[in-house]
């Protein structure tokens, strides 16, 4: 049986592609190369930087005739490719496409979701903002598409409803912008108190990086959704992400057995502590392995997922909700320095499951 | 400074007379029955392989008719474009709202996304081809990344960088049902790109086509004998762009989804690929690139790993030197071959 | 007007820092294609190139002002080398059109591309600016890295090298006239080969130097390359292809646009650079410094 | 009877350099009139301003009543006027053929038709064969232009341009590199010329300009020299000075002599 593995090997995206492999081949391997009882074989494809190679990749996958894809990571590519796969009768279980759309309310028979949703992640963090900040406001900024206008707007949905002001919103560039400076200076001239920000990759190094050197963060909090100090963005920062209070719903830091067992497993296998990707994908392994407890037909395997109770995630338990989501548990995490390395430190959890 | 971009050299195409209007019948037939042959074994090949391949096959047919307008713009008029990928997109976009909002009738898609990519090509085009060579490259360039930006951030309309979902299955006549398989909807792709192949040969075969030849090797000699070459490049520029958007619809048939990415820098870089492998002004050279490009892209580099740009590079450098007349450049070198003069 | 001034004043330093940066990358550019023809499309790994040597240099060693400069001279050199390598490769096509050497030097940027993934992985990869400059200055108030002043004064010393070599030396000269009317040139009986040579490997070389100076700020990751070879083109565009003088002002234009020109209009932030360059190409075709040439 | 060309006080500058100064002349329907002058006289700089490729500095230029002073290339070809040029001007990656048809299919109006093959235009063909039999070069119709020997370019530039019907034809050092026999079966073609086509030519051939002009006028530095019939040309001392330096007349004008 053949499973396929969509996930970007080449362009800026490609170190999730990575850590989103090693979780799921973790899970398997766990498994011995078994899931639901049957042997697996990984077709793993390129779904390489954006939309025009995404696309045709995971239609090359259904073409190969595999009976579930797992991963993608673009929000276009897993909203362009949900018809091919409902009218393929093929399950696809998104493991990092975030946009709210992909598990709307007429999300299809086919389309599961075993990772955040953008609302789920940035509004969770609103009202402790707002908290935090009391009198003073906030000022928003995000890159300029649709995943970072859904952050901010589901930042701004809680921030506000807490009674947060809101000081200004810039959305950059996507994908353009090296340089914050002009945007730094308009958030100081702003008169904000703090800031809330979503970035991903180098844009996110570069942001908190300048953040620091244009001397922001000695008077103003920087606010994020994780992604900003996750996996490799978290390394290549180091020192200058120490204090970033973000939003997330894991960190390898998280202190249950079966989290310590799994980033034990996870560093064994590959010399670096696992990310929210490789969680992400690992849970969409252990969904596989129970759904493929019913069958191996495309109807069978979403049988199979409709009747998951629960998900033992590394992150802590979850289930599946009504429109196919993923329901974690969204934390507080700060970033500390520990022996020279930064960890996001779990401070608390901001939503129950 | 050389101001036939487009072409190669001069003495590498005096080799052979250009396949222009001038050439005779004689030597034609062969080909007709060629092309009908092959005509015959496309439509064929849903009986024969599997339905999936259907879409593959798809896919390189609506990047054929792109590649193919491309080099009518390229090839025949010698107007390297770096911005194709802009009236293919608007086509693709136009099509898919035109099937979202309005009906699933292909054709009616069809003829939007083509009048689509026509306008579009004349708004720009008014001003871009005015400008030659390096500067017709840039320029094409900076519009196709002005429009992509321009659809990423109209997301009323486009959706944004999130792309166009749900766009239903075409009907090909009115209260037929929905194209669903793969093999019915290959055809109807078919029978378009064969018809938009035909109608851009027969533009390069016509009295126009001749200008834009002339155009292409020499244009101030053209404006000395009393052509306007500002009309002749601009309603190239406007065909080229019609058939590219209609190339955009047939994306859209097939992929039913479309993207800023559509519109980007990769994918007019990959149609210039194809007609720099088929060889340059011999249209038929360019479906044999297009579908040497798709087949790299889509199904050999995603399996490798991440190499698949490695890949393409070498595919890059290796037909700039191997192939410096593209596929159509090998037929020189069959042996005995006399010009039909 | 002076309170626009002097809240945007920090902005409009900054967009020197980033216009003598792009500078870098734009003159060899240029030069390469006045005087050879060529337009590359690998000259943004070339800057990548330089980028991560700074990377290997500062993982290696400590972020002193030596180990930077070191980097800087490796950069030189291996830029260089590889600018010589492409002029080798590009020769063979002199007679063959733009389009030709646009594709081949895609192909390179490509497969350099790759191999610079695979050596240094695909993950964001940082700087950390020489240990004398790795702090912040107080400029018009406001708080500002003093790297990005060190930028400037290297790029402005840059461009006056450059003036001065172009316009005052012999070399300078012959480079000029080859810009103007190679055949003439090569009818003169000078190696012009030599020549183009030694001028690919200079702008190779420039624009590593340019990766180098620039990592502390843009980092090093994969698709840089990318993003710095538009910003590139759009500047020698504006500029006026082959003029060193265009290059220059080029940068600085689109320095400004990029700042300035964001913080003024942020809404359409995404439109401006390619915006400036569709607008400069319409009014002047031959860019704002071109003699005209426009085939 | 009016005249087909008329310059008034034509000048046209580059940089310091006046290329053309001040040049004023008129030629007649129907002429056959020759411009001569040392290299680096102005002809073809002249040539250029009349044909419209080049803009003059100051001056006016009318062709057939009209002031063209402003006018494109483009729109004075498509008024009558046709121009082969010094290097020849071609479409060389195109056959023979399809060279003249260019202009044959421009004149007939059917330049931007997408309605039918290029070969079966009507009028086209007809006017193709006639050109090229004119022109002795039926036989290449099909062969590409790199085929063609230099003198061969040189007649079928002249072939494109009768293919444009013109009203007046200029043309540009026709018999450059051509042999003896070729320079004859030129002059042959220009005689058999319809006699209201004008034609104003510029030649070093001073064999072939007196065989074919009535009237002759002489640049010099970019002057106006002399403007007269060809007898008194030859008898013009002035000329004789400044075209030919100090050698003696005799020699120089006598029509076996050439140059």
């Amino acid at each position: 049986m053949d499973i396929g593995l969509l996930v970007p090997q080449s362009g800026v995206y490609a170190p999730i592609g990575e850590d989103m492999e090693q979780g799921f081949r973790l899970c398997l391997d766990q498994a011995e190369g078994q899931l639901g009882g049957r042997d697996v074989n990984v077709v793993v494809a390129d779904e390489g930087e954006s939309p025009d190679t995404g696309v045709p990749a995971a239609q090359g996958l259904l073409e190969d005739g595999v009976s579930a894809v797992v991963g993608v990571v673009s929000s276009a590519v897993a909203l362009g490719v949900q018809d091919a796969f409902t009218e393929a009768q093929v399950p696809l279980v998104v493991a990092n496409a975030g946009a709210n759309a992909i598990t709307g309310p007429d999300v299809s028979d086919f389309v599961w979701r075993s990772s955040h949703r953008i609302e789920d992640v940035s509004g969770s963090i609103g009202a402790y903002v707002a908290e935090q900040v009391g009198e003073g406001s906030v000022f928003v900024i995000a890159p300029d598409y649709a995943a970072g206008r859904e952050h901010a707007a589901a930042f701004r949905k809680t921030f506000e409803g807490a009674g947060g002001t809101v000081a200004g919103e810039v959305f950059t560039p996507f994908g353009q912008t090296e340089n914050f400076q002009p945007f730094l200076s308009q958030i100081e001239q702003s008169g904000a108190s703090a800031v809330y920000a979503f970035f991903g990759g180098s844009e996110a190094v570069s942001f908190a990086r300048q953040y620091n050197s244009f001397g922001l963060s000695q008077n103003l909090p920087l606010f994020a959704a994780g992604f900003v100090t996750e996996g490799g963005e978290l390394e290549a920062l180091g020192q200058d992400a120490e204090g970033i209070q973000n939003v997330l719903h894991y960190s390898p830091q998280l202190d249950t057995p079966e989290n310590q067992k799994f980033v034990e497993a996870y560093t064994a296998a590959y010399e670096e502590p696992p990310t929210v990707y490789s969680v992400q994908a690992y849970d969409a392994c252990q969904s596989l392995d129970q759904a493929l407890e019913v069958g191996t037909s495309g109807p069978e395997i979403v049988e199979g997922l409709e009747g998951i109770d629960t998900i033992p995630s590394p992150a802590g338990e979850w289930s599946y909700t009504d429109t196919h989501q993923a329901s974690y548990t969204y934390y507080l995490r700060e970033v500390q320095m520990q022996d020279g390395q930064p960890v996001n430190a779990i401070i608390r959890p901001l939503t129950e499951q | 400074m050389t101001s036939d971009l487009g072409t190669s050299s001069r003495t590498d195409q005096a080799a052979r007379p250009d396949t222009g209007p001038a050439r005779g019948r004689a030597g034609r037939a062969p080909r007709l029955v060629l092309a009908a042959a092959l005509l015959l074994a496309l439509v064929a090949v849903p009986f024969v392989v599997p339905s999936d391949a259907a879409n593959l096959l798809s896919r390189i047919l609506a990047f054929a008719l792109l590649a193919v307008s491309l080099d009518l713009l390229v090839g025949v008029g010698g107007m390297p474009s770096l911005g194709h990928a802009a009236p293919f997109g608007v086509g693709a976009y136009v099509a898919g709202i035109t099937a979202k909002e309005l009906t699933a009738l292909a054709p009616v898609q069809l003829v939007a996304a083509a009048v689509a990519g026509a306008v579009f090509s004349a708004l720009v085009g008014w001003l871009i081809v005015r400008v030659r060579g390096t500067y017709f490259l840039m320029l094409t360039l900076a519009v196709a990344e002005l429009a992509r930006t321009a659809a990423d951030q109209w997301d009323q309309v486009t959706g944004g960088s999130n792309g166009l979902v749900g766009i239903p299955a075409i009907q090909v006549v009115p209260g037929g049902g929905p194209l669903l398989l793969a093999g019915f909807r290959y055809w109807y792709v078919l029978a378009v790109a064969a018809l938009g192949f035909g109608l851009i040969v027969a533009i390069s075969r016509s009295a126009f086509g001749r200008s834009l030849r002339g155009i292409r090797d020499n244009e101030d000699r053209m404006a000395s004998l009393g052509y306007s070459t500002f009309r002749v490049k601009f309603t190239a520029f406007v065909l080229a762009g019609a058939f590219a958007g209609a190339a955009g619809s047939l994306w859209t048939v097939q992929s039913r989804f479309v993207s800023p990415a559509d519109l980007g820098f990769n994918v007019s870089a990959m149609a210039l690929l194809a007609v720099v492998i088929g060889g340059r002004g011999r249209l038929w050279g360019a479906i044999l690139g297009a579908a040497l490009v798709i087949f790299i892209r889509d199904e050999v580099g995603a399996q490798l790993g991440g190499r698949g740009p490695l890949l393409l590079g070498i595919t890059f450098i290796a037909v700039v030197y191997l192939l410096p007349r593209g596929f159509a450049g090998l037929r020189l070198h069959r042996p005995g071959r006399k010009d039909p003069a | 007007m002076f309170g626009f001034f002097s809240s945007n004043l920090i902005t409009v330093v900054d967009g020197i820092a980033f216009g003598v940066l792009l500078f870098t990358i734009a003159l060899g550019l240029s030069l390469v294609f006045g005087v050879m023809d060529v337009l590359s499309l690998a000259h943004g790994s070339l800057y990548l190139i330089g980028s991560y040597i700074a990377v290997s240099v500062s993982t290696a060693f400590t972020p002193t002002l030596g180990f930077f400069v070191l980097a800087l001279v490796l950069a030189v050199a291996l830029g260089s080398l590889a600018g010589a390598g492409l002029s080798f490769l590009t020769r063979p096509l002199a007679s063959r059109g733009h389009l030709d050497q646009a594709l081949l030097t895609l192909g390179v940027a490509f497969v350099v591309g790759d191999l610079l993934a695979q050596q240094y992985g695909r993950e964001v990869r940082t700087v950390a600016p020489p240990s004398p400059f790795d702090g912040s200055v107080s400029v018009f108030g406001s708080t500002y890295p003093t790297y990005r002043l060190v930028i400037i004064a290297v790029g402005l010393a840059l461009a006056i090298a450059a003036y001065l070599v172009i316009e005052r030396t012999k070399m300078g000269a012959l480079v000029q006239a080859t810009v103007a009317d190679a055949q003439m040139v090569r009818a003169l009986g000078v190696n012009t080969g030599r020549l183009m040579t030694g001028v690919f490997a200079v702008g190779a070389a420039l624009a590593a130097f340019g990766g180098v100076l620039g990592a502390p700020i843009l980092n090093a990751a994969p698709g840089l390359d990318n993003r710095v070879l538009i910003l590139g083109l759009v500047v020698v565009v504006i500029g006026g292809l082959g003029s060193v003088a265009g290059a220059f002002v080029g940068a600085l234009v689109i320095g400004q646009v990029q700042t300035l020109g964001v913080s003024l209009a942020p809404s359409y932030a995404a439109f401006l650079t390619f915006g400036a360059m569709a607008l400069v190409l319409l009014l002047r075709p031959a860019g704002i410094l071109g003699k005209g040439r426009l085939a | 009877m009016t005249a087909v060309l008329s310059c008034t006080n034509v000048t046209k500058q580059f940089g310091s350099l006046k290329a053309v100064e001040d040049v004023t002349l008129s030629i007649e329907k129907g002429a056959r009139h020759a411009l001569i002058g040392p290299n680096g006289a102005g002809k073809s700089t002249l040539f250029n301003l009349v044909a419209g490729t080049l803009r003059p500095t100051s001056g006016a230029i009318m062709l057939d009543g009209v002031d063209v002073t402003r006018r494109s290339a483009a729109w004075r070809s498509r008024a009558g006027l046709a121009k082969t040029f010094q290097h020849s001007s071609l479409f060389l990656s195109l056959p023979v053929a399809d060279n003249v048809a260019m202009a044959a299919q421009r004149t007939s109006g059917q330049g931007m038709s997408l309605r039918r093959p290029a070969h079966r235009l009507p009028g086209v063909d007809d006017v193709v064969a006639e050109c090229l039999a004119a022109t002795g070069l039926s036989g290449r119709a099909s062969r590409p232009v790199s085929d063609l020997s230099h003198g061969e370019r040189r007649q079928l530039e002249v072939a494109v341009a009768l293919a444009t019907r013109p009203q007046l034809l200029l043309l540009d050092e026709p018999t450059a590199g051509m042999s003896a026999a070729e320079s004859g079966r030129f002059a042959e073609l220009i005689e058999s010329l319809p006699g209201d086509v004008t034609v104003l030519i510029i030649e070093h051939d001073l064999e072939v300009v007196f065989r074919l002009a009535e009237r002759i006028s002489v640049l010099h530095l970019g002057r106006l020299l002399a403007d007269d019939d060809r007898e008194s040309i030859r008898q013009n001392e002035q000329v004789q000075r400044a075209y030919l330096g100090d050698a003696r007349p005799e020699d120089l004008f006598h029509p076996a002599a050439g140059l």
